[in-house]
């Protein structure tokens, strides 16, 4: 598996469709729980996204830079608690991409990994809070072990994945122990936390990405 | 819900506009992201700078509290979104006049990250100090045992009022920050919804609540609330808001508070003070005497229906804070 | 709507309860009927009283305009309508100090009569001097040619704070009068309804409008205006409201004019701020020059939403009235 | 016809009634024309009055006294346009009334004009602004002219009462004509002016109680 600028820029891009496809579904959830705003806020910082994209980064080849900068923009962008938080994904990602034209198996389970460890660290949140974190933790906890057993990225990517859609739905449950929405009492059954699944919306985007990439290359 | 304004994308920035255009004398943008804007009076040398901010769709909070007496700048996120770093940091700069700044904020995770952000830049790469205070009043927002976790809401005017009064007064960023934190621990709020807001971005109402129902304990941003039930009068409301903040906080016969009793947005004044007298029925039944009153809108949630009542418990130096005169753009006191 | 409220037939009563529990040291209610209110700073003696009132549900018109600079006293008619000529003439004794009493009010025909009525009382059995001044600057209410017919609405702010300021420089009644009916020659305002409010005794809505609706020349008690058409931008209907302004009284290059967007109870300031954006981008290409903006709820319609722009024509005498500091308990000037 | 104090406090307690019934109705044409408040407004004026003749009128004998009394109370209670417009009309009726401890034929009539003109000089519109004057000049002529011609008091007064109908009904019509109401347009078809209605209704209602007077001491 090879990952390059190009299809770094290609893979933002398609989040940017994917978040003004979900913008509804994320405020809707939102409303439930909290201020009613994650999808607009998703939506602005994607916005502002792509037009780096097609701007100031058009001709970039640094995949490191790239997500530096996709970083920094949403965060500017939207402020809001998502904005330091995946912000601060990119970011790390970034890191391990650095001086690297073309990420590798190794590469891609690294950004990852680091992108969830970025997020827990900036966030302070713990699997429970009903946060993105129930959607990352066990993602880059399996990740992080899967890869380590099989050295493959794709199918650990996809075991993760699996985890995480388990992550983002337990939130459901969640609702009515810990928190914001300790208060809620019955009336917060059923509802999902926004955030752990716009981070869900991410990785799942990010797999099926890869395995598109994957379908063409044969 | 309709809204006159132009395109949703832009409400913000527009407001922002016409806000710097009509007060010219008060307050002005800085150059750079356009959402950092500080006094138009240039803040003392030495004085400790006061920086506020939050998400957008408060107003008068945040940008009316800019002025003499309040705050020297304030950083303005997306509506209902903390600002990023950026901005506050753009404000911290222009107002620090060498005695550190105090970041004021309500206690959401999105500020905590932000603001913490910002507050670590501007020590590492601009050796600005920072000072920090969050307003945390909210009783509903979470059990008393519990305090850190709890929303800051209409309370955090207190928290200006005290802090802007503070460094005012010539106390250094230690002193300025302990009357802050002071103020917050003396404030308790809590607030009743009737009606929801709507973000101009979605047009879909920030929470779902019968012909006849209210909320008690909502949030200012429609965050859930402790309970839903049927709309109660206005002195059936207040007492209940009144006896759960009496219940957070030891308010003695004899001792001072101020009052505010806050509208959300679409609350006619006339409500308001209808809520005020049964609040100053209790307090005067307690013989709790009331320093200073506040009624209006102060703190908002765009258009939305309903009002807070907070209580800030006064020693001799919050009331020199509460009577410290104040000439903001949206907020003025003789 | 949804009200906090107790019983209905109370509101006013409770209002006033409150209010003056609110703030005792600005203002107190005369005994009697209780409509009658006056400041707690008693006027000077061989000042020009000020009276202003109306009906309630404006606030913070009326009552919120009593205070240093402004009214000495109110009279407060029951929800939409006039007071009774009692208050009025309460008022009017305990205020007058030698140098007669001016009463302000808005061109209603139950003002018109019960002022007048007052007037009179106050005139024959007390031996005091009464001028009055009335506010009629709502173009959208009748013609040019028919001016003194139009509808007193947002405007009338301009002339309590003329009035006002004319009485506290010592102005001898016929000059305060002079100068009031001035602020009102020179004042005009036009307004646009979204959506509306409704009487705590019916919970009706005061007017129909659809979904994506707004109604332009509306007055401020629901009364239908010019034209029902869809909802549009905000710079689309500033232009509206400026244009109309502008075609009914001359303000060339140059002049300098007082801006008023007023919010009629529900619409956030955000909104008025990016309505008043479109103002001043208008004032400043035809180069009419912006010389004090107040943007808020000034006189609202309960919670109706929808605002309205109002410019003043000022000249030397104008401009020192309108920079005259003002100590009210809901507006404040410094 | 012999009109006594007590008849007076009858027929004032009808209104009392009639207006409760009314709120609504009045309520809603003021909302197509002005400020949605007159069935509210007479409303409050009414329970005021219906208090002073329950306690401070219980035992009052003087017709004027009571016709006076209803005016003041009603101008204090409401203000309002309506509160100077009717306790104008009922206090100058009161000056026909007094020293008089019955009200006969001629009374009655004068009663009844007075009030109408009062109302007139009070106001100052004319037939055709769309207000109660357009059911309260049509009335006052009428009976005017009626009585001077048969002088019966009941069948003039019932003619009146038919011509205040028709002016009442006539306000309809005027919407698009003059003053407040020129600028709706063609929205302003088919509103009836509130105070013409109200006007009306005090007058049919005064017919009505007397007419059943009459039956009962047939
Ligand atoms: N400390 C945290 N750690 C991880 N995720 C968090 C934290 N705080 C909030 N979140 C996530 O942020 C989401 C809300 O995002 P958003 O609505 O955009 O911001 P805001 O709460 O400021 O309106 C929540 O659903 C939650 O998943
Ligand atoms: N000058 C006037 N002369 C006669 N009737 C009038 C006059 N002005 C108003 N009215 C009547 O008053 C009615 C409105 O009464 P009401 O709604 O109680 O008072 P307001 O207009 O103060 O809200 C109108 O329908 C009209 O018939
Ligand atoms: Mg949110
Ligand atoms: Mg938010
Ligand atoms: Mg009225
Ligand atoms: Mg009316």
């Amino acid at each position: 598996m090879e990952f390059t600028a190009k299809d770094w820029k290609d893979f933002f891009k398609e989040i940017v469709s994917l978040i003004e496809e979900e913008k509804d579904y994320l405020c809707q959830l939102d409303r439930k729980l909290g201020d009613g705003d994650h999808g607009v806020t998703m939506s602005i910082g994607w916005q502002a996204i792509n037009e780096k994209i097609d701007n100031e980064l058009a001709n970039e080849e640094d995949p490191a830079k790239i997500s530096i900068t996709v970083g920094k923009t949403f965060l500017s962008a939207v402020g809001s608690s998502v904005g330091p938080l995946y912000a601060t994904g990119f970011m790390r990602g970034a890191k391990v991409l650095k001086n690297k034209s073309v990420a590798g198996d190794q590469d891609l389970a690294e950004y990852w990994i680091a992108f969830g460890k970025g997020i827990k660290e900036r966030g302070q949140a713990e699997v429970g809070d009903k946060t993105m974190m129930d959607t990352l933790e066990p993602f880059f906890k399996e990740l992080e072990r899967k890869f380590a057993e099989t050295n493959d990225f794709l199918s650990s990517f996809k075991a993760a994945v699996l985890e995480a859609k388990k992550g983002m739905e337990f939130t459901k449950e969640l609702m009515s122990k810990k928190g914001r929405s300790s208060r809620l009492g019955d009336r917060s059954i059923g509802a999902q936390d926004p955030g752990a699944t716009s981070a869900y919306l991410i990785l799942a985007a990010f797999l099926s990405f890869v395995e598109k990439r994957m379908a063409k290359a044969i | 819900m309709k809204k006159l304004i132009n395109d949703p994308r832009n409400v913000v920035e527009e407001m922002l506009e016409g806000y710097v255009k009509a007060h010219p004398n008060s307050i002005k943008q800085l150059p750079g992201t356009g959402r950092a804007l500080i006094t138009a009076r240039e803040t003392r040398e030495g004085k400790v700078g006061i920086l506020i901010g939050g998400g957008s769709g408060h107003e008068p909070g945040f940008i009316g509290y800019v002025g003499d007496g309040m705050a020297d700048g304030v950083a303005v996120g997306n509506i209902f979104a903390s600002p990023s770093p950026d901005p506050i940091l753009e404000v911290t700069k222009a107002i620090d006049k060498g005695a550190g700044v105090v970041y004021l904020y309500g206690n959401y995770a999105g500020d905590v990250m932000n603001f913490g952000m910002a507050a670590e830049m501007a020590d590492l790469e601009e050796g600005i100090q920072v000072g920090m205070a969050l307003a945390s009043d909210d009783v509903a927002s979470a059990p008393k045992s519990e305090k850190q976790k709890r929303r800051g809401i209409a309370g955090e005017f207190f928290i200006y009022k005290a802090a802007g009064a503070a460094a005012d007064f010539g106390y250094d960023l230690d002193n300025v920050v302990r009357v802050a934190k002071k103020a917050n621990e003396n404030t308790r709020s809590m607030g009743v919804g009737l009606s929801p807001c709507s973000l101009p971005q979605t047009g879909e109402p920030s929470f779902e609540i019968g012909e006849d129902e209210m909320e008690i304990g909502l949030g200012h941003h429609g965050e859930p609330g402790i309970e839903k039930g049927p709309l109660q009068s206005a002195d059936r409301v207040a007492d209940r808001l009144v006896n759960d903040i009496l219940a957070d906080i030891e308010i003695n016969k004899g001792d001072k508070v101020a009052v505010l009793v806050n509208g959300l947005g679409s609350t006619p004044k006339m409500e308001l003070y209808i809520v005020f007298r049964r609040v100053e029925q209790i307090l005067s039944e307690r013989g709790i005497e009331i320093y200073r009153s506040y009624v209006g809108d102060y703190i908002t949630s765009l258009e939305m229906g309903g009002c807070s009542v907070t209580l800030m418990k006064l020693d001799d130096e919050l009331m020199k804070t509460i009577d410290h005169p104040v000439d903001c753009p949206m907020f003025v006191q003789k």
